[in-house]
């Protein structure tokens, strides 16, 4: 299975929550931290579970989500 | 007497209903009062702050310039307006959310406003939390009046709200005895 | 470890934050413009008109030409410029009090003239950026600032639908009615807004895509439950779907 | 605390006022800083069996308040700047058929789109408005008991006129909470008949109200009729307020609305300066003779105005030596302090 993170724009985040309604896996709680603008930003877990499905960016409202795909680093190679 | 007030927070934290609060307090104390409101362009989240000012003689301009009380829920309301402290200016912080300052003044006060409303399960009252550090503080108003300015604004809500906003009052107004 | 980015903030978009509200359909709107904007390399060749309303700083957000029109005459405005610059990709955004109510003229003879522009049409029921009143498009029932006992048609009238009132035009050529409550919806939004910007590019003529929109802080609710209302009311009376599609 | 005095926000005060003096039709449109009054209204105005409308423009909204006037009813309708210059049209109709009907006008920055915040740059468009010779009564009030005050008496006057009549506040004063007295009297004109307005030819022949004129002589002789209205206007509805005006008074200032209250705080910290206040209360019309005999006695004369210098212009026609002005002014939603008027104040006399 394909493994991804995302990077969540604490600045940008509203903490509306759509996000995490979209997320299959659950890897994206509401967080404990206020951003400048009095915002609670949510937190991505990453535990792992993560398959970089972008869903969660292409619904938040405010541009806040980078996804990436992860993976291994190839040893034997360049 | 008078009584410049600015409060500043972000919107949805009760910084115009306080504003509202305390022109009703003096109103009701036979003061004149004058309160201006911003009205922003973003309904939520937003940069809001009132001015109020309380008075024994005419209020001529309802914008307040130079405060006697700043009334400060998050940092970004203390970045606009730490400019405006002096000697003179109470000063009254949500600690929760302002953590940057630059303490120069004898009249400055800190109070964990949101941990004691979410103490008490009433996270709604951080802004009454802060009405009570205010009035213990400066000690301009009747208690009296405050309880009955409160009933009266709380007027057709659930009876416990009015005693859960006492609470919060006087979880505020304890901190500084 | 290697991480390659598959998603990001679209290059038609600014650095400076959206002032609207959490969750607000209009945020989302204007990232998928920029994204489509980006996809067809038009950044350099767009010209955006912005409404009166919660749109009107559209400007600080996107990263391409922006102006901005008096209420309600977005559609005039971006005929002219269009006219005038026929090779661009000229596009209007609006919403509901803006487009349905006080510029009604303007959009009827804009479609009815066939204008090979754009109109991207934010319907969230009400007047969003003056506090929430009544808007042409409040569903009946529904309690607005100055409707506080809910809409009754006898006073206040029926909820306008707007695509199907343009549809019988002739000089129209494309409308859908979609919404952004969902990463499903929010593509199909995406396809829509593609749609129009590439008929306006093959000089097909008017279009307009309408957005049921989530409006959170004057609806009262928080931005999940106002998808809800999307899903379960306000696409009930406004279904989502092809209006008219001429190619 | 006395009883009748509550404490209301200004754009409420409007909705009091005009409920009070027997406006049962209103017509409005969302425009920030004056949508306290169209919402307030839909309760207000439900509750006191009237017709609130919430019109699809401002181009409607004075329309409706024009066809609520010629079928003799008592109408208001409420708007910002720009929703005003969208009003000028009717307003000229209104004027032209004259037609009685309340615009509050609660200013805000301009030109274009502007800003939200408190401004007087309306003072062109409210006292030398539209298309055509024609003249608003212009009511201008600096506090919320005299929006509610004004707004009360703008129904009289623009019924005992046929005139419309404007109530020229700004944002600020819409916004202020402050307190009040209601005075809940019945206005005078209130049942008085209304034998011009159009409510079927029962029994008489049809009548008609135009401002289309095109007999030749016609619109020449009605513009001749107008212009006699409102010189008896000039002669009996000037107002203004004089605030230490004494005999040896060095200095004036001329004021209105907003600027008039900041203007007292600065005469209060001025001290022993000799400066006193004149506030023309009715721009419309403008109390020209009263201040050209106050303005003959002081050395210097301070025009304040959140505007480049509007009602300047007619301070310039009333004072016979105009060298004497100063003009400090605030454009674009700027707000002047106090501090700020008597610092102003004290450069010029220093020099």
């Amino acid at each position: 299975m394909r493994k991804g993170k995302i990077k969540i724009n604490e600045d940008r985040c509203k903490g509306c929550l759509l996000c995490i309604e979209q997320c299959k896996v659950k890897e994206i709680i509401q967080g404990e931290k206020v951003n400048k603008y009095g915002h609670l930003v949510v937190e991505f877990k990453n535990s792992g579970k993560c398959n970089a499905c972008t869903l969660c960016a292409i619904v938040c409202p405010d541009a806040a989500i980078e996804v990436y795909e992860v993976s291994e680093e190839k040893v034997n190679g360049k | 007497m008078t009584e410049k007030v600015i409060i500043a927070g972000s919107g949805g934290q009760g910084v115009l209903t306080l504003g509202i609060f305390i022109a009703k307090i003096g109103f009701s104390e036979g003061k004149n009062v004058t309160w201006l409101p911003t009205y922003g362009a973003e309904k939520r989240g937003g940069f809001s702050f009132c001015y109020t000012v309380v008075s024994d003689e005419e209020i001529f301009s309802p914008v307040v310039e130079s405060p006697d009380t700043l009334i400060l829920f998050d940092q970004r309301a203390y970045d606009v307006y730490k400019e405006k402290i002096n000697q003179q200016t109470y000063v009254v912080v949500n600690s929760n959310l302002v953590k940057n300052i630059n303490k120069n003044n004898k009249n400055f006060f800190e109070i964990d406003a949101t941990k004691i409303a979410k103490e008490i399960n009433f996270i709604q009252a951080m802004n009454v939390v802060m009405f009570g550090a205010y009035f213990q503080l400066k000690k301009i108003f009747k208690i009296e009046t405050v309880y009955n300015v409160m009933k009266q604004m709380l007027k057709g809500k659930k009876e416990d709200t009015f005693l859960k906003n006492k609470i919060a009052f006087e979880k505020g107004m304890e901190f500084f005895k | 470890m290697i991480e390659k980015i598959i998603y990001k903030k679209p290059d038609s978009l600014t650095d400076v934050n959206f002032s609207y509200c959490p969750g607000c359909g209009h945020s989302t709107v204007h990232k998928i413009i920029a994204e489509v904007i980006d996809e067809l390399a038009l950044r350099e060749n767009t010209i955006a008109v912005a409404p009166v309303g919660c749109a009107v700083f559209a400007y600080n957000f996107w990263d391409f030409d922006v102006t901005e029109a008096p209420h309600g005459r977005t559609p005039a405005v971006a005929t002219a410029i269009k006219r005038v610059l026929p090779d661009r990709l000229v596009f209007s955004y609006q919403g509901d009090g803006d487009l349905a109510s006080i510029g009604m003229a303007e959009i009827v003879h804009t479609a009815n003239r066939g204008e090979n522009i754009t109109v991207i049409f934010i319907n969230n029921t009400n007047y969003g950026m003056t506090g929430g009143q009544l808007a042409p498009t409040t569903l009946l029932n529904q309690k607005t600032t100055t409707s506080p006992f809910g809409r009754d048609a006898k006073n206040y009238g029926y909820p306008f639908k707007m695509l199907e009132f343009l549809s019988p035009l002739e000089g129209v050529k494309y409308l859908e009615r979609v919404k952004v409550t969902d990463a499903a919806s929010v593509v199909k939004t995406k396809n829509a807004i593609k749609k129009g910007f590439s008929y306006q590019l093959q000089n097909i003529g008017f279009s307009m895509i309408e957005v049921l929109s989530s409006c959170p802080a004057n609806w009262r609710k928080e931005p999940l439950d106002s998808n809800k209302w999307i899903e379960e009311e306000i696409s009930k009376v406004y279904p989502v779907g092809k209006i008219k599609d001429i190619k | 605390m006395e009883n009748n005095k509550i404490l209301i926000k200004g754009n409420h005060a409007i909705v009091e006022a005009a409920i009070d003096a027997g406006c049962r039709f209103y017509a409005g449109y969302p425009i920030t800083p004056q949508n306290e009054i169209p919402e307030y209204m839909s309760i207000k105005m439900k509750e006191a069996g009237g017709i609130f409308m919430q019109a699809e423009s401002e181009l409607i909204s004075i329309n409706l308040v024009y066809g609520a006037a010629v079928a003799g009813a008592r109408a208001m309708t409420t708007s910002s700047s720009p929703g005003i210059s969208l009003m000028q049209e009717g307003i000229s109709y209104m004027a032209g058929c004259e037609l009685p009907g309340v615009i509050v006008n609660v200013q805000r920055g301009g030109p274009g789109l502007g800003n939200i915040s408190p401004s007087q740059s309306d003072y062109f468009q409210a006292v030398k408005p539209g298309h055509g010779d024609y003249r608003l009564i212009v009511l201008a009030p600096y506090n919320t008991q005299e929006m509610y005050d004004f707004t009360f008496e703008a129904f009289d006057l623009a019924d005992k006129y046929r005139n419309p009549v404007m109530v020229l506040t700004d944002g600020l004063l819409g916004q202020i909470m402050e307190s009040i007295e209601l005075k809940r009297k019945t206005p005078e004109l209130l049942n008085q008949k209304k034998d011009w307005a159009l409510t079927g030819a029962k029994g008489r022949k049809g009548k008609r109200i135009v401002s289309l004129l095109m007999e030749p002589g016609v619109l020449e002789k009605h513009n001749f009729h107008l212009k006699e209205k409102y010189d008896l206007i000039r002669k009996t509805e000037k107002r203004f307020e004089k605030l230490g005006i004494t005999e040896d008074m060095e200095y004036l200032i001329v004021a209105f609305g907003t600027v008039a209250r900041i203007s007292k705080g600065a005469i209060k910290l001025s001290r022993d300066i000799k400066i006193g206040l004149f506030r023309p209360i009715t721009l419309f019309p403008f109390p020209y003779e009263e201040l050209k005999e106050i303005a003959r006695k002081v050395k210097k004369i301070f025009v304040f105005e959140m505007n480049l210098g509007q009602m300047l212009e007619d301070v310039k026609i009333a004072v016979e030596d105009s060298e004497k002005i100063e003009f400090y002014g605030r454009p674009g939603g700027g707000v002047p302090t106090s501090e700020e008027l008597l610092n102003f104040i004290l450069k010029r006399i220093q020099k």
